[in-house]
Parts: C-alpha cells; structure tokens; sequence
C-alpha cells in the first residue's frame, strides 16, 4: 500500500483524464443498462421498445463517435493507465462498426424465423449492445488485459448471440460448436498471454515489445503464435476457420450477419493494434510474422473460396466466402503500412456492406419462400425482380467486379500490396497477390451461381407468396445503391481514411 | 527455492493433460473441465511471475480476471450445453453434427 | 491538360448530354410498366437529342485542336486517378456514328418490337448500351474505359439473351459471355502493365498528347521509356492482351465464334450491337492504343485480320440463315479493319468502321423486314418453317418493293461497287495494302491478295442472299401452293430508317468525288501524316480489276442461284426481262448485245458450273472443315481445360471440406495439430 | 525452505495426478470430484507462489461457483441425464484416443523444450526487479496493493467486467429458462 499512496493521486487524475475519451463507450454502457431494464420492466412485450431504445441510443453513441473525430486531431491518446489507445484509425473502425451495427440491430426483428422465437428477442437487444462495447474495447485495446477482456466480451455475447434460438436443434448445436472452440481457444490464447507477460514482466504492449528481443525467440514465437489463435479465432482464419461455417448455417441469419461483420472489422482492429509484436527487426531469429500471416493469408483465401464453390447451403456458402475474404484483408495487414491501414477500413467496410446486404437477402428469401438452398432460388429471379437485382448487385460487388464499391475495395488492396511490394521485392507479397487475383475469379463460380439460379433456371411453381418482408428488400435496396454509388465515386469515403 | 521453471514446467503438465481432454473426451462437461485445466495452467503462469511485479501486479490481476471470465464463460456454456441435451439428448460432441459439409 | 477555349465549356456539357441522356432513358423505362408503350418513345427521344448534340460536338471538335478536360476522381496511395473526356477525331466521330446509327434503329425497334412481352424492358436495355457505347468513346481514362467496356459487354450480354425463354437464346448468351471475358482479362492485364510501367491511366498522356508509350522503345530485351525500364516480355504481353480484347468484342479470329450465335438475340439488336458499332468498339481500341503496336506486331495483325476476313467469306458461302450470313460478312468485314490497322491504313480502317456501320446496320434491318414478314405468314398458315432460312425464299422484290431497293444499295456498298460508300473505304484498304506489301517479303505479299480475293468471295455470297431472297421465285410458294400471303413493307417506322441508311450508304455523305477514297473528307482527317499520295499503279489498278471481276462474279451468282435448273434462261431471268421491256424494240442492239452477253452468260455458266463451283465445293469442304475442327478444339480443348479447371477446384474445395465432418473436437484437433507442426519443424529446423 | 520446496512438490503431484484423474476418467461425477482436489492443489501452489488473494479467490469463484454450478446443471436437467451421462462405455485405455495422447504429448514436448529455452529464472526483468526490490517477499501483503492497482491503473478493465458479468448473466438465463416463460 505504502509503495503506491505517492502514484494514487497522479493515476486517479489520469483515469479522470480520460474519461473525455471515452465517452462513446460510456453512453454504450448507460444504453446497456436503459435496454436491459427495459427488458426487464416490460417483459416479453418489450421487443419494439427494446429495438426503438437500442436503436436511438446507438445512434447516440455514433454521433460521440463523430465527436471524437475532433479529438484526435493533436495526435494519439493512450487513456487509462495504458489500456487503450485512442487513434484515428480506430475512431473510423468505431465509426464503421457502430453504422453496420445500427443495420444490424434493425435487421433483426426483420427475420421471420428469429422473430417467431417463443421467448422474445428483447434479450438479444441487451446482448448486442454489450458485445458493441466489447467491440469497441476490441478496436481501442492495447494493453493485454483488455485484448483479452474485449474478446472474452465479444465471444461470450457472440457465444449466447448464436445460441439465442434455443427452441431449435441448429442454433443449439451451432452455439455448442462455438462456445467449445472460442473457449478453448481462448485458454490456449491466455496461456500465451502468460508466458508473454512472464518474458515481459508487463502486460504493457510497448514494454513488451521493448523486453522481448532479450528473449530466447523460439519461446517468444510460440508464445506469439497462441496469442495469435485467440485473434485468429476471431478472425476465422485458417487454421482457425473451422468453426465458421457450421456456426454461420446453424445461427438466426441476423446473427450470422452480425457475426461474420463486425466482430470481424473490430478483430482486424485489434489485430492492427497489437502489429508491434510481430514486428522484428531483420536479425530476428524466431518465426518472422510477416511471412507467417502471409501463408495464412494464401492458404485461407485457398481454404475459404475453392470450399465455397461445392456449398448449396446460402448462409453456408457465405459463411466460406467470409473467410476468403478476411485471408483477402490479411492481406492488406501484412503490407505494415499506413497505406495498407486505409485499404483494409476501407475494403472491411465494403465487404461488411455487402455482405450484410446478401444476408438480409437470404432473410427475405426465407422468409417469404423458406428457400435456404440455392436450389430453392430457382426462378425466383423473374417473380421477384427488385429482389433480384439486388441480390445480383450485392454479388457482384463481393466478387468485386468493376462499378461496385467491391472492386475499389479490392483495388486499393492490391494497389496497396503492390508498393509495398516495389519497396520489399517479398515474394510473399507477390503471391498473395496472385493467389488474391485468383481466387478472385474462383470466387465468380459460386457467386454467380445464385443469379443463375435465380435468372437462367426455370421453376415449376408459378405462385407468389402474398406476405412480402418489405423492411428488407427496403435495407437490401439501399445497400445495393449504396454500392453502386460509392463504385462510382470511391473518393468521397476514402479520403477520410 | 522453487524456481519459475519448475512452476512453467507444472502448468505446462496441466496444459496438456487439459488439451488431451478437450480433444478426446466424449461428453461436453468434461471438454468444459479440460478448457478450465487449461485456463489453471495459465492462471498459474500469471501467477508465479506475478511475484516479480510487486508494483503493478499485472499477473495477479490478469490471474482474478481470468478466473472470473471463466466462471462467465462456463455459465453460458453449461446453458447451452443444457439446451443441446435436450434436443439431442446426447452430450456428446462426436454425436452432434448436423451442421457439416 | 484542358483546353482554354471559351467553347470547352460548352462542348463538354453537350458531350455530357450526349452521354447521359440514354441512361436517364434507360432509368426511367426501368421503372415504366413491363408492358408500356411508352418505352420506345422515352429512348427515341433520348438518342435523338443525342444524336443533336452528338453532331454539335462533332461540328465543334472534327478537325479542331482536340478537348481534354478531367477532374481527380480518387487517390490509392501517392498515385491519383483522373476522370475526365477526350475528344479528338476519333471520338468524336465514333460519338456521332453511334448515336447516327442508334437513332434509325430505336425507330424501326419501336415496330419491330411492337408485340412483345417485355417492350420496356427492351428499350431499358438498348439505352442502356447505347450509354455504354457512348461512354467508351468519350473517356478518357483506362479504368472507365475499363468500366464502360465492361458494361457494353454486360448490355450486350442483356440483349443477347432477352428472348432467355429461349435455350439457344441461353445458349448463345453463356457463349458471348465467356468470350467475352477471356478478352476483358486480356484488356485488364494490359491496362494494368500500362499502369505499372507508365504511371498513369490517362489515355491522352499515354498515347496523344504527351505519347509516352510512342516514345518509349525496346532495345536489347528491355521496355525503355522515361519512366524506367522493364524487361521486354511485358510489351508483347500488353499486345496480346490488347488483342485478346479486340478479337474478343470484334469477333476475331480465334474468338470470333460468339458472333453468330448471338444473332438470337431480336434482329434489331443485331443491327445496332453485333453489326455496326458494338464489334467496332475493338477496332476502336485499337484506334485509341495504336502507338502501342510495333511493326511486327502489326504484322501479326494484319495477318490475323486477313484470315479472319477471309474464313469468314467463305463460311457465309454456304449458309442458309439469312442473319447468320450477314454475321459472318461481319466478321469478315472486322477482318478488313483489323487488317487495315496492321498495315498502317489507319485513316481506312476508320473510314471503313463508319461505312461499314451504316451499311451493315441497313442489311440488318432488311433482314429484319424480311424475317419478320417470314415469321407472319409462318403464323398466318401455321407452317413449320425457319422463318431465317433462305431457301424458303425468293421473289420478294414484288412484295417488298423498298425493302429490296435498299437491300440492293446495301448490298452494293458491301460489296464495294462504285457510287457507294463501301468503294470508297474498302479499295483504300485494298490498295493500302498492296502497298504496304511492296518490298515485303512473297508471303506477306499473300495478305492483300488474300483481301483482294476475299472481296470477289465477298461479292458472291452477297449476291447469292439478294438473289436467293429477292429474285427468282417465292420457293415457299412453290412448296406450299394454298399459302396466302400478305406481306409489305411495313409502317413509316421501318420505311423511315431504311431510306434513311441507305441514303448513308452512298457516296456523297463521304465524298463528292465517288472514285476516289483519298478526297473522302472523313480519310482525309484521319489518314496519317505520311500519306502515300496518289502515285503508284496500285489506286487504279485495283479497284478496276475489284470492280470488274465483282460485276462477274455477282453475275454468277445470279447465273447459279436463279437459274440452276434450266440451262435456257426462263422467261422470268433478269437480263431476259431487261432486254424484253426495255431493248425489245432495239433488234440490233439486242441482236449485237444482248445475244453475245446471253452468250457470254453461258460461258460464264458453264465456267460457273465446272470451274467456280467447283472452287466453291472447295471451299465449302474447307470451311465445313475449318468448321468441324473448331468445333472438336471446343469440345476437346477448351472444354477440357474447363473441366479440368472444374476438377481442380473441387478437388482443392474438397480437401478443404473434408475437415469439415461437424465434430467439434476434429477441428479443434486439427488446429492444434498445424500449430503443433509449425513448432515442431521451428525447434528442429 | 526444504519444507517449502517439499510442499511445492506434494502440492504439484497432487494438481497434476488428480488433473491426469479427471481426464482419464470415464465416469463423469468422479471427473467432477477429483477436480475439485485438483483446484485445491492449485490453490495451495498460488498460496507458495505468494498469491495469498489469488488463491482464495481460485477457491471461492472456482470451487464455490464453477464447480457447484456445473454439478448443479447436471442435476437440474433430470434423473435420467445423470444416468445417460454418467455410463460411458469403453476400456480405460482405447485406440480411438491415441491420436489425442500423441497431440498432447508432442505438445508437451515442445512447451517443456520452449520453457527451458526461455530460461525463465535469468530473465533480465526479473533480474531487474530482484534489483529494484520488486519482489513479493513472504512477510509482504499484497491485497491492499492488489486493491489500490483495481480502483486505478486496472479500473476499466474492473468496470468493464461488470457489464460482461451481466450479460452473461442475461443471456444465460435467457438460455435456460423453459420456452414461453417470461
């Protein structure tokens, strides 16, 4: 005690320093507390009332976001005692985050399945804006102890989230997957997390980064490579990909919207955040990251869009797809650069765009013909045509084909991973380019397959349902002009970035 | 004097004898206690170290938290293996696999 | 970069309306009711204001100091990519022609698609294209060059398919597609080696004003230019890309083969996108990209157009599928502008590109009369007939007088008969051509006379359609003698379009002097600076002997088609009838002419019989030939490349599923055994 | 020091021999109970790693809540799940968990092959903190210390925690409750 009293006054006057910078995290909080207790004075008649609160009370918390725009304008803060860190490019991951949430949270009453859940969704409200915080935690951390609370935070809600149907066998059995696999590795995570902080003696990431070369580099690397895992496990690349498609197919589609969003961005945040430790100087013995997260980079583009091909499953084959495209944004982490950092906002936010557009599309298909499979889109095109045409737009830019914001978002990618490599001449970073062009086009095959279903096949079943999920096609339109219409003028986000 | 090694050396023993479990047990309770082998195993780590840090105490409270997350996390797993037993009624993860390729 | 003329302004904003104004038709059809009759007149309208503003453009820039304005578009990294307009002669002139072609044919397409189902739907997608079209020609940046290309292959795609109830219609559409995209891959990996090796995008930099890539020179195995050096490979890799590109949307030789089939598509589509300016937008690439070719490769070219123009002919000899012979006298007419880039008649090439464009389009809508009055009295009668096919034709210059008189002009000027704009701009090709081969070596020698025989092919198989269609008798008649028939020309909306065309397709639009192509005032602003005037044997040598021999040959083709089963000329034969009404009174004109032409015409007849169509058996052999083993290398090659691609993916997808049993505990397995591994092999490495 | 030494090595037989138990058991309430004695070994090492709190909140969280609950969970859910638990068939030794053991082994290996590389008793910050005294010695309390670190310099974890907890709480109970209820 008597060794801390002369540091109480200068810590207290810190936290209390750094309470400005935290004010979207502080009303995320508050929110928490109105929507559960909300939920809890209302009952199960308190859905509508839960998502209107949710639903302000983000907005809220994005226009904190908007404010904090300011404040990082003298540079970088690093609040509470080294917790977190407060840059601009983690004000636009939460900026980008909290947007694609308010969709998200919107979207969810708009799915029939998740809807018609016996016990109410006011609970979900709750839980998602608990997990929004985690994210947020996640995009700011970079102290050890809050990496490993963020994600804890962010699994635990993403755990209850996938499980939330509980009447069915699938979302169950998904939850189960899940909880298994993020808790394990999330142990296999804190052990690394151990024997860094036993290298280090801190769980600082700067004084780590200063006391590890002092370190026997086959033991930093394994303890690197477990901390990995738990980051991994968020990002769902190989070898932690596994998970991904079972729990995507078993989850409410909202869910599964949410799931393979934003955590996602907030993860490639976290990952940005910790890059100090994977970065050796050359006479570095151990395993050098960059080339590291460069295989798994090529091997996860590989994994994620050959295996995609052979899905008839929608959600499943988008549950594929979402891993080639976070071995695609690898990509874009390995350049180390700034330019490489605005590439992969920008191409997250494109991808999280369009991917939540073809998800709600999946919601609306099932929810007025109970079509899961692409074989149940077959003509489906021609009676629904708005529908449709969305649906082909959103594909389109997800292959990222020229118009579409998919395409600039892939062409920043690889014109960022192109002057790194006219700086470095790595080999690495060539083939990743080769293999991002080619699973590019193996990724046309199974993208295309849903407008030729919807499209070029014929159906013998003539009638259209009446009940039409309106809320939907509305999100889904909008999300396919905005592609369009940012295709067209790339600039107008990314010189923000 | 008990070095660190000799606590590295235990917790690793733990580690692995968790790892063995969650990959071979056939019951999800047990994977659970194989998970929580493994958590101990680190919180050990953080723990010996910890005794070097007498000033911030970074091990020490890395090693509540911890804990207290995996008492979070094996709730929420314990309701959801709940729930898989009673649509499958079965607990075994080998068994469950409906969501496949 | 832009121009400080006070008219800028305004010239870009007319450009700009040019452009914009058959999207806003297109946006507004798409939201018009399936059915509504509206459509057609929204994109009329559009394309006619258009087409103004398009020939103020043109008035204001043709000749004059060219306009370039651009605006920063976006930023990757340090580099920063402009958007903007380029209008130079070629532009502008593409500019006009698409609109001047467009116009008649949304006019005629307001009949011709009158009945069907998804009238506005229809006009969507041809103001669609028509955008597309138009902003490939003004932009002046590869990305949106890029861009547009990649919509008009999408619109064409659109249209290629709009009867998808169809399965050939599919079919054709899959084709069109794919070969398409193997030339867009092509146009993509040049534009970014352009990129990589000069920094920019701007196609006035990169080939006009600045002509980065005209200055840049390859010397001992490497690419030089001010902006650095890279091996040599990379230029020849730009080339083939770019050619993949040409050849892909101007059907050339190895990627021709989707042109034919895409003529399922409505026969007006047909006029507008797979006749006149669509396939030209290759030889407009090559136009805009043209520093980029060295003279070899040039050569290349010129031999690739030569055989494209020329297995195209011969093909069209033998077929019966009235838009499928006009298909390929496309193809074979591209040939002629390919070839016209590669031995340096760039003036021509273009000359011919305009021409060919009104001319074409103008058989396209005749065909279309014509399959549409075949496909009335099909319905009338309830017959089980091809309403394309050309045997059941014949004789219908009585019953579609105007159709035929226009038919005939079109026919003319593709065959490049004198008076028409198609003498005008072919024999410079020609004549071009022969002497570009003067002091090149006997083989090369062999691409103008190629061109030169490919001509007299051209003029065979054009006459065998306008006599099997137009002259002789209804054979359908013959076959089934009940049928009533009541069938004309139709309304004003397709005599309008027709005449239209046709006065197009004569010289005076191009020239004032019909004989010779170098005082077309549109060569003259084209042709470049070192223009080889009018001295050499070539310029009157050619085209007398052309014209001759086609006169011949067109003759024949009458002798055989009308006539092949008398060898007395029955009473309804051509020169019979012409010599009855008009020289009958004549006795010593007909006696001292007519007879020894009659004469001559069996000589011809039995030269015909024995020599020519023996020559075309042939032919007909070779092309059958040619024809089957493409057919085998698609099936076997490119097919089996396909499934072998197929393969691959789904053995690697599979090795990736194959961790994907659902057990929970496998994957956990598998992931700790890779990291496992990794240490593994650290610690002992 | 001997005692203590022959204590750490009493206690660390006992963590590792009931842990190796518990996995190796077939029968799942015994897994659960020789668990119970393995978190006890634990706390008693944490108490001679000097981290007296630590230690008695591994027994209070781990032994009077993770453990209770999971013995709770299984009794709540019925009779016959005890029993469809309980009887798992197979030897104690079964091909099937081969693949596992060499994992677990070969992991093993190459953990014991890292921690001796790393020579954790000669790192340079532990040899700084012995320097600068900033070592738990035995007569030195650390709970008021731990106590003053969570109100500052680990307050927002502390906080944010908070907000974890009760979404857990939400959620679970979301989860477990019957369908229809309230």
């Amino acid at each position: 005690m008597h060794d801390l009293l002369p540091h109480i006054s200068a810590q207290l006057t810190n936290v209390f320093g750094s309470i400005p910078y935290f004010m979207p995290e502080i009303y995320l909080t508050v929110l928490f507390l109105v929507v559960l207790i909300t939920d809890l004075i209302f009952g199960r008649r308190s859905v509508r009332l839960c998502k209107i609160v949710a639903c302000t009370g983000l907005l809220l918390v994005l226009f904190k976001d908007l404010q904090q725009v300011a404040l990082i304008l003298d540079g970088d803060h690093v609040i509470f005692g080294s917790m977190l860190l407060l840059r601009r490019s983690t004000v636009f991951f939460k900026i980008i985050i909290d947007l694609l949430s308010f969709i998200l949270l919107l979207n969810f009453t708009w799915d029939d399945k998740l809807k018609g859940h016996p016990k109410g969704i006011s609970d979900l409200y709750t839980i998602s804006i608990a997990s929004i915080l985690g994210l947020h935690l996640m995009a700011m951390a970079i102290n050890l102890l809050s990496v490993y609370l963020a994600i804890e935070m962010v699994s635990v809600a993403s755990y209850l989230m996938v499980a939330y149907r509980s009447e069915t066998a699938l979302s169950t059995e998904a939850g189960l997957k899940y909880v298994l696999f993020g808790a394990a590795s999330s142990a296999v995570m804190l052990y690394g997390i151990s024997l860094l902080y036993g290298f280090s003696g801190s769980i600082d990431l700067l004084a780590i980064v200063q006391q590890l070369p002092n370190v026997n580099p086959v033991s930093v690397s394994f303890a690197l490579v477990l901390v990995l895992i738990g980051i991994g496990f968020k990002l769902s690349f190989m070898p932690m990909h596994f998970w991904v498609p079972d729990v995507y197919q078993g989850a409410p589609t909202p869910v599964t919207a949410y799931l393979s969003t934003v955590p996602k961005i907030a993860a490639f945040a976290l990952l940005v955040n910790v890059m100090p430790l994977f970065l050796f100087s050359a006479d570095w013995k151990g395993i050098d990251f960059g080339i590291l997260l460069s295989a798994i980079g090529i091997i996860t583009m590989i994994a994620g869009n050959f295996a995609a091909v052979l899905q008839s499953n929608v959600k499943r084959m988008l549950a594929y797809s979402s891993i080639g495209h976070t071995g695609f944004a690898l990509m874009a982490v390995v350049t180390f650069n700034v330019q490489g950092l605005s590439s992969l906002t920008y191409y997250l936010a494109v991808y999280a765009l369009a991917n939540i557009g073809a998800l709600a599309l999946a919601s609306y298909f099932s929810n007025i013909v109970d079509a899961e499979d692409v074989e149940n889109y077959k003509g489906l095109g021609l009676k629904y045509p708005a529908a449709s045409v969305c649906f082909v737009i959103i594909l389109i830019s997800l292959t990222g084909i020229p118009v579409t914001v998919g395409f600039t978002g892939k062409l920043f990618v690889f014109s960022a991973v192109y002057s790194a490599y006219e700086q470095t001449h790595s080999i690495w970073l060539m083939a990743l380019m080769i293999t991002g062009a080619l699973t590019t086009v193996v990724s046309l095959f199974y993208y295309l397959k849903i407008p030729l279903y919807l499209f070029l096949k014929r159906t013998e079943n003539a009638e259209v349902a009446s009940e039409r999920s309106y809320n939907l096609l509305v999100l889904a339109i909008v999300i396919s002009f905005l592609l369009v219409l940012l295709g067209i003028f790339p600039n107008s986000i990314l010189k923000y970035l | 004097m008990i070095t660190l090694t000799d606590f590295l050396l235990v917790g690793a023993l733990l580690f692995c004898t968790g790892m063995y479990m969650i990959v071979s047990k056939r019951n999800s309770i047990q994977v659970l206690i194989g998970i929580e082998l493994m958590l101990n195993a680190a919180i050990l780590n953080l723990v010996a170290f910890g005794k070097y840090d007498k000033l911030n105490n970074g091990g020490q409270v890395f090693a509540l938290f911890a804990i207290v997350l995996a008492a979070a996390t094996t709730a929420v797993a314990l309701a959801i293996i709940l729930n898989v037993y009673r649509r499958y009624k079965t607990i075994d993860p080998d068994e469950i696999k409906n969501l496949r390729d | 970069m832009s121009s400080l003329l006070p008219y800028t302004d305004t010239i870009i904003s007319y450009t700009i309306a040019a452009v914009a104004l058959p999207l806003v038709a297109s946006l507004i059809n798409f939201c018009l009711p399936v059915k509504s009759k509206l459509a057609g007149w929204v994109s009329t309208l559009a394309i006619l204001l258009g087409c103004v503003f398009s020939a103020m453009v043109f008035a204001a820039v043709w000749d004059q100091q060219p306009q370039h304005v651009q605006t920063m578009w976006f930023t990757i990294g340090t580099t920063k990519i402009f958007a903007g307009i380029l209008l130079n002669n070629l532009s502008v002139m593409m500019l006009l022609l698409v609109s001047l072609i467009a116009l008649p044919v949304h006019i005629y397409s307001t009949a011709y698609m009158k009945y069907d189902d998804r009238y506005s739907r229809y006009f969507t997608y041809l103001s669609f294209f028509c955008f597309s079209m138009l902003g490939l020609v003004v932009v002046d940046s590869l990305v949106l060059f890029y861009a547009f290309w990649e919509l008009v292959g999408f619109s064409s795609y659109l249209l290629i398919g709009f009867w998808f109830t169809k399965d050939k219609a599919v079919q054709a559409n899959k084709k069109a597609f794919i070969m398409n995209r193997i030339g867009d891959i092509g146009l993509l990996s040049a534009i970014i080696i352009l990129f990589a090796k000069f920094h920019t995008f701007d196609i006035a930099t990169l080939f006009i004003s600045d002509n980065l890539v005209f200055k840049s020179v390859i010397h001992d195995g490497l690419w030089i230019s001010a902006s650095g050096q890279i091996p040599a490979v990379w230029q020849y890799v730009a080339c083939i890309g770019v050619f993949m590109a040409v050849a892909a949307k101007s059907a050339q030789f190895p990627l021709h083969t989707w042109l034919p089939d895409a003529m399922e598509g409505p026969t007006s589509v047909s006029a507008l996108i797979h006749a006149a300016t669509m396939v030209a937008a290759g030889v407009f690439l090559l136009g805009r990209v043209y520093p980029l070719f060295t003279d070899s490769e040039l050569t290349v070219l010129a031999v690739i157009g030569c055989f494209t123009a020329f297995m195209a002919a011969t093909i069209a000899l033998t077929q019966n599928d009235l838009k499928r012979v006009l298909a390929y006298s496309t193809i074979s007419q591209l040939g002629y502008m390919i070839l016209a880039m590669g031995v340096g008649a760039y003036g021509s090439s273009l000359f011919h590109l305009a021409t060919h464009a009104f001319f074409k389009c103008l058989l396209f809508l005749v065909a279309g009369v014509v399959i549409h009055e075949m496909q009335h009295i099909k319905e009338e009668n309830d017959l089980d007939i091809d309403p394309q096919n050309i045997q059941y034709m014949g004789g219908l210059r009585k019953k579609l007088p105007l159709t035929f008189i226009v038919a005939v002009v079109g026919s003319l000027a593709l065959i490049g008969i004198p008076l028409t704009s198609g003498y005008l701009s072919k024999d410079g090709i020609l004549i071009q051509a022969f002497e570009w081969s003067e002091g090149r070596s006997a083989w090369l020698k062999l691409i103008p006379a190629g061109a030169l025989f490919t001509s007299w092919l051209t003029a065979f198989y054009v006459s065998r359609l306008i006599v099997k269609v137009f002259f002789g008798e209804f054979r359908l008649l013959k076959k089934y003698p009940e049928i009533k028939l009541h069938i004309s020309d139709g309304g004003w909306q397709y005599r309008v379009p027709l005449i239209l065309l046709a006065v197009c397709s004569l010289f005076p639009l191009f020239s004032l002097n019909p004989f010779f192509y170098e005082k077309a005032w549109l060569f003259e602003s084209l042709k470049p600076a070192e223009f080889m005037a009018r001295e050499n044997i070539y310029h009157t040598i050619i085209p007398i002997g052309v014209n001759i021999l086609s006169v011949f040959v067109i003759y024949a083709a009458y002798a055989i088609y009308v006539k092949q089963n008398t060898f007395s000329f029955p009473q309804t034969g051509f020169f019979y009838r012409l010599s009855y009404n008009q020289w009958y009174l004549d006795k010593i004109y007909r006696k001292a002419i007519v007879k020894p032409i009659l004469g001559l015409g069996k000589t011809c007849f039995w030269f015909d019989r024995n020599v020519i169509d023996g020559l075309i058996h042939l032919i007909e052999r070779t092309s059958r030939m040619v024809a089957s083993l493409t057919a085998w290398s698609d099936k076997h090659i490119v097919d089996g490349f396909l499934h072998l691609m197929a393969a691959l993916v789904q053995s690697i997808g599979n090795f990736a599923r194959k961790f994907q049993n659902g057990k929970v505990q496998y994957y956990l397995y598998s992931m700790l055994l890779i990291v496992l591994v990794l240490f593994i092999l650290k610690i002992l490495i | 020091m001997t005692l203590v030494r022959l204590l750490f090595y009493v206690m660390s037989f006992i963590a590792i021999a009931s842990a190796l138990y518990a996995a190796l058991s077939k029968n799942l309430v015994r897994s659960i109970f020789i668990f119970f004695v393995t978190l006890f070994a634990l706390a008693g090492l944490y108490v001679i790693a000097l981290a007296d709190f630590v230690a008695v909140t591994q027994v209070v969280i781990y032994v009077g809540g993770i453990l209770v609950l999971i013995l709770f969970a299984f009794m709540l859910s019925g009779r016959e799940t005890l029993n469809v638990i309980q009887h798992q068939k197979g030897k104690f030794i079964n091909m099937a968990k081969v693949p596992a053991v060499i994992l677990a082994v070969l992991f093993l290996a190459v953990i014991v092959n890292i921690i001796l590389k790393a020579d954790a008793d000669n790192l340079p910050w532990i040899k700084q903190a012995i320097a600068q005294q900033n070592e738990i010695t035995p007569t030195s309390s650390t709970i008021d210390n731990i106590g003053v670190n969570l109100m500052t310099t680990y307050l927002l974890p502390f906080e944010a925690i908070s907000v974890l907890l009760l979404m857990a709480l939400v959620g679970a109970a979301h989860l477990s409750r019957k369908e229809g209820g309230a």
